[in-house]
């Protein structure tokens, strides 16, 4: 095969790093999304191509990576037309636990190939800057592998989401930390002459990963998985420096930033920091403090007749999503309901709050599956005082985002956090299986409200009766 | 050194320092084009975000090339397994996106 | 003086750029805008203090380059504390056509002195590349040094703002253009050894800049100036690749985009393209076509009593500057109208037309000089639904961006430009000299309507006097 | 050439095309950071543009000490006539800035 100069190879990569950032930019809006999509593809190809004739690979490298690809991208297709939209959360875990792994397996290849990846210097041994990045991208790439996999294995439900509190963990964790660190620093002062340190850097990160990430709650994993996704881009970004390589450095830096901003508003829209998600323990099964002395206090109990003739006569009606319509795998429903209730002349749209569900845009990917066009679809800010406005709010599966403690009592811990609205409309209609709490633990005062009527049920089966009765 | 050699049209400069710079001019495009992502997909950004960040594809094939001509087998076997990880993930990423973002539609007139 | 590293020097620039992409990122809000400026002058000073330092500069050159510094600096910082704020269009055209010149001499200098430039080749002649950088630079430099000078004249009333057509101007223009891409073609085939083709390069530029503004009429010169600074942005970058300087290279990009993004905001918020704003020929004193039939139709005229009383007893003022504030310098007797209003109990905010004045921002400026605290400044967007909760609209020294005829009249030359919804208040007041056109030359229906008083005068006696009657 | 060469940690990679690829990223962040500017600012702007354009002093700099240093004549003076003009504007700039800005005020309370 030829081989391309190492200008033309670098500006190529340079092209394909423009087309990630063209692919992000289109998610700017749901029109412009999808030919962002195709740019991020053609990017990929670019800078696979590229590399393929920069190596002027042939013979037997061309077998091993052609197999790779093929295994791979089989797979990979056959995963992303099989996952159910409800399994998206632990889709992204798991994706992230290969780009860890990936990455630890290149750093890997570089240590033994020295010479091939052009990192060697004139006396022979491995630079020690280049140790460095290596070492960086093998240490970052192994902590997001084993995290992700206890991630993904949390939000699959094949461990429990409770968080799993080691005696002295953060002593263990410091002590860890400090290995990696003097682990390191051995490396690059062997120049590179003794794998065993090389495999004690990575045995030591695989642990570290799964010791950080175990204390945290299966709720909480949303936020580990998008620090991961930063993790994993900062992963990039050294290796990108190891080789001298254009898309991988400014793809690093791309990725690096989303999970970290990604990771900011969840946070953020939770009004909780950073530090507390990631030092863990919360979102487990124990209840929160309001738990103890809960009395039973009256509430109002709806059936799905009641609901449907409210609905029917109400004029506007706005449906707040929760965590619950993914559970219940409600979205296809409910679009049936609207669409029913829209037949009957009722305007119907729906409420969205940032960390509705369990991750970002989570409940905005479901309604979309359902066909609900996203212009009827609005975010907080946009649809807060419409509330008012409203006949009816039905909040299906949700509970936290519409909590008004986070308004009125300051020591709720979700106290300061945005919510929706819902106590403004004419009449509030919440479909819940229980009176029970959601993520946050916390009673919900709404429910207990003159205007509120509970509809206790799965949310697929309520809604289903309720259009068998409109 | 003269200056001469300083300035030089960078030649002076090591590859290292532009590669700086452009990772911190990087991480100000990642700031800015991620906030200009609208919330309702941002579950398409996490998966697309994975799909990308895969492009250390480069990196795998570099190892299998280099294995294969001459360098060591350990490079070879962890480039390719590498290599089929990677492909999984852009495969996955971005037809995992590409259908997710096909079901944004907006309202038939 | 000690020598810098290469490499120390690169990063140092870097860090320069990155504290100019702060320094614009702060213009974000007035809070952070400071703090952007401080961070934009440490940049220079680190950018200025590295050459020096990488120059080893010593001896005559530290007397000439310190020199110019003293003498140049001087005079900038006096300008500075004397320009009065109704001039700010007139002085950014000076300073950019400082810039262009300057980008000429440093291409010059390159030139005579290829050797210490680095940008000579192993044949001793001066490389192709660097020639065609060079060349692009003084090119541009020299088209924003002339044309700035003009734009210059034109705003500050050295020279008639009418548009002077030559005959076959375009065919003028691309005559020159060609010979500017032979000139370079020679230059760069010369290896730099003759300074007559970079001189006759300079000379053609410096015309072609001349005979591009000359057609643009004065009230186009915003939309010149903004375009000239896109270009010095660009002249700056391609001389950043032949010096390999960081800083220059992401300046040269920041200004290029700035530029080119404000005068995108300008032609938009006109609804003009900006192809026909450079072709010329607007805006001169010839009325347009509105002008020939115009009947003489009634109108209401009012006193400064009448307006003084009306907005006595109104609840909520909307006061809507326009170029005529800057013109009659009436913005300290705006703000004196409003605090008295505001006394009497009265709500007065402001509404600014994105193009309202003649620079981008224009009006913001002139009220911050006048203490408005920045929170009752409206933009556009913020406050049209807001006339029609008011009971007074009072319009000073504006036109074009209150004139309805750009919502319902098809033909108009301003048709599809977003306007001040004034005629939604209860009354519109209307301070100007007389019932003439405003910038876009056309009739504005709002001054007959029935609910419109004119108040014919200068706007900042009208507003003297109504602030007595108060 | 073996591709280790071509590799390299981008050693084998021409500055032009690192400050290339640094250029386009720039641009990105100036369409960005250019956006992100409040309408109410765009005087200042246009100011303050102005006076970091005026970085090109750099070369003005480099242009006297290349003069003095053996270089031709003409490169020193156009060098120091090109230092004070970036001055007038560094100094006129940023200064006139400072002053626009220092005008912007909340209301008080
Ligand atoms: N979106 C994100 O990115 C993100 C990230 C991290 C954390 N979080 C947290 O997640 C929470 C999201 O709030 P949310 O209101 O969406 O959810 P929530 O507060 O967790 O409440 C979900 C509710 O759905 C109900 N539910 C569960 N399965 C159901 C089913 N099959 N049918 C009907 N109802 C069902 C549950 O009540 P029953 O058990 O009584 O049915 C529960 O109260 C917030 O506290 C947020 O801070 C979100
Ligand atoms: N801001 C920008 O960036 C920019 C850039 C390019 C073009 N423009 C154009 O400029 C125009 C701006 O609109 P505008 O409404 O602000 O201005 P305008 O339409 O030009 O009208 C200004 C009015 O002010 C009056 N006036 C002048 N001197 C006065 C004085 N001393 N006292 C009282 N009134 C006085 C004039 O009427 P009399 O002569 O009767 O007094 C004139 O009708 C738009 O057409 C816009 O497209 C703006």
């Amino acid at each position: 095969m030829p081989e391309l100069s190492a200008n033309l190879a670098a500006i190529l990569y340079t092209v394909s790093a423009v087309l990630f950032i063209l692919a992000l930019r289109g998610l700017s809006s749901p029109e412009t999304s999808r030919r962002g999509n195709y740019y991020g593809m053609v990017g990929i190809a670019i800078a696979i191509v590229t590399t393929f004739l920069v190596a002027g690979m042939g013979g037997t490298g061309f077998l091993f990576a052609g197999a790779g690809l093929a295994v791979g991208g089989v797979v990979g297709a056959v995963i992303a037309k099989k996952i159910p939209m409800t399994d998206m959360p632990q889709l992204v875990a798991a994706f992230h636990s290969l780009v860890g792994l990936a990455a630890v397996l290149v750093a890997v290849a570089a240590f033994f190939s020295p010479d091939s990846f052009g990192i060697l210097n004139d006396e022979g041994t491995i630079k020690a800057g280049s140790l460095l990045e290596l070492s960086l991208g093998a240490a970052i790439g192994a902590i997001t592998f084993s995290g992700s996999v206890i991630a993904f294995a949390k939000l699959n439900g094949n461990m429990s989401g409770a968080p799993i509190m080691l005696p002295f963990r953060h002593l263990i964790n410091i002590a860890l930390g400090l290995g990696v660190a003097v682990l390191i620093g051995m490396l690059m002062k062997s120049g590179g002459s003794d794998p065993t340190i090389l495999w004690s850097l990575v045995a030591i990160t695989f642990i570290l990963g799964f010791l950080l990430i175990i204390p945290i709650g299966g709720a909480d994993m949303p936020v580990v998985v998008s620090m991961l996704n930063s993790y994993s881009g900062w992963a990039a970004a050294a290796l990108g420096f190891t080789l001298g390589n254009m898309a991988l450095i400014v793809t690093g830096a791309l990725v690096g930033s989303s999970g970290a901003i990604l990771s900011y508003i969840m946070c953020k829209a939770m009004n909780r920091s950073f530090i507390s998600v990631i030092l863990g323990g919360f979102g487990g099964d124990t209840s929160s403090a309001a738990g103890g002395d809960k009395e039973q206090r009256p509430f109002k109990q709806g059936s799905a007749e009641d609901a449907a003739f409210i609905m029917k006569n109400a004029s506007k009606v706005i449906i707040v999503p929760g965590y619950g319509l993914a559970v219940a795998q409600a979205q296809h429903a409910i679009r049936e309901m609207a669409d029913t209730l829209k037949e009957e002349g009722v305007d119907v749209v729906y409420a969205i709050h940032p960390v509705a569900g369990r991750m970002p845009g989570h409940m905005n990917v479901l309604l979309a599956e359902a066909n609900v066009p996203y212009d009827e679809v609005f975010e907080l800010e946009d649809i807060n005082s419409e509330f008012s406005n409203a006949d009816v709010a039905f909040v299906i599966g949700a509970n936290d985002v519409t909590n008004p403690s986070a308004k009125t009592d300051p020591s709720s811990p979700i106290f300061g956090m945005p919510i929706l609205d819902v106590d403004k409309a004419g009449t509030v209609l919440v479909v819940k299986r229980s009176m029970s709490t959601g993520y946050a633990g916390i009673d919900n005062d709404l429910f207990y409200e003159d205007k509120t009527m509970m509809l206790l049920s799965d949310a697929k089966k309520m809604v289903e009766s309720i259009i068998k009765t409109l | 050194m003269t200056f001469a050699l300083i300035m030089a049209g960078g030649a002076a400069v090591s590859p290292i320092v532009f590669q700086l710079t452009i990772f911190v001019l990087a991480i100000f495009v990642g700031y800015y084009v991620v906030w200009s992502v609208t919330p309702a997909l941002h579950t398409p950004l996490m998966a697309v975000t994975n799909a990308i960040s895969s492009v250390i594809i480069v990196g795998a094939l570099i190892a299998v090339a280099a294995g294969a001509q001459g360098g060591s087998s350990v490079s070879t076997w962890t480039g390719a397994i590498a290599v089929a990880l990677c492909a999984v993930n852009i495969f996955g990423g971005f037809l995992v996106t590409q259908r997710m973002l096909a079901m944004y539609k907006k309202k038939a007139k």
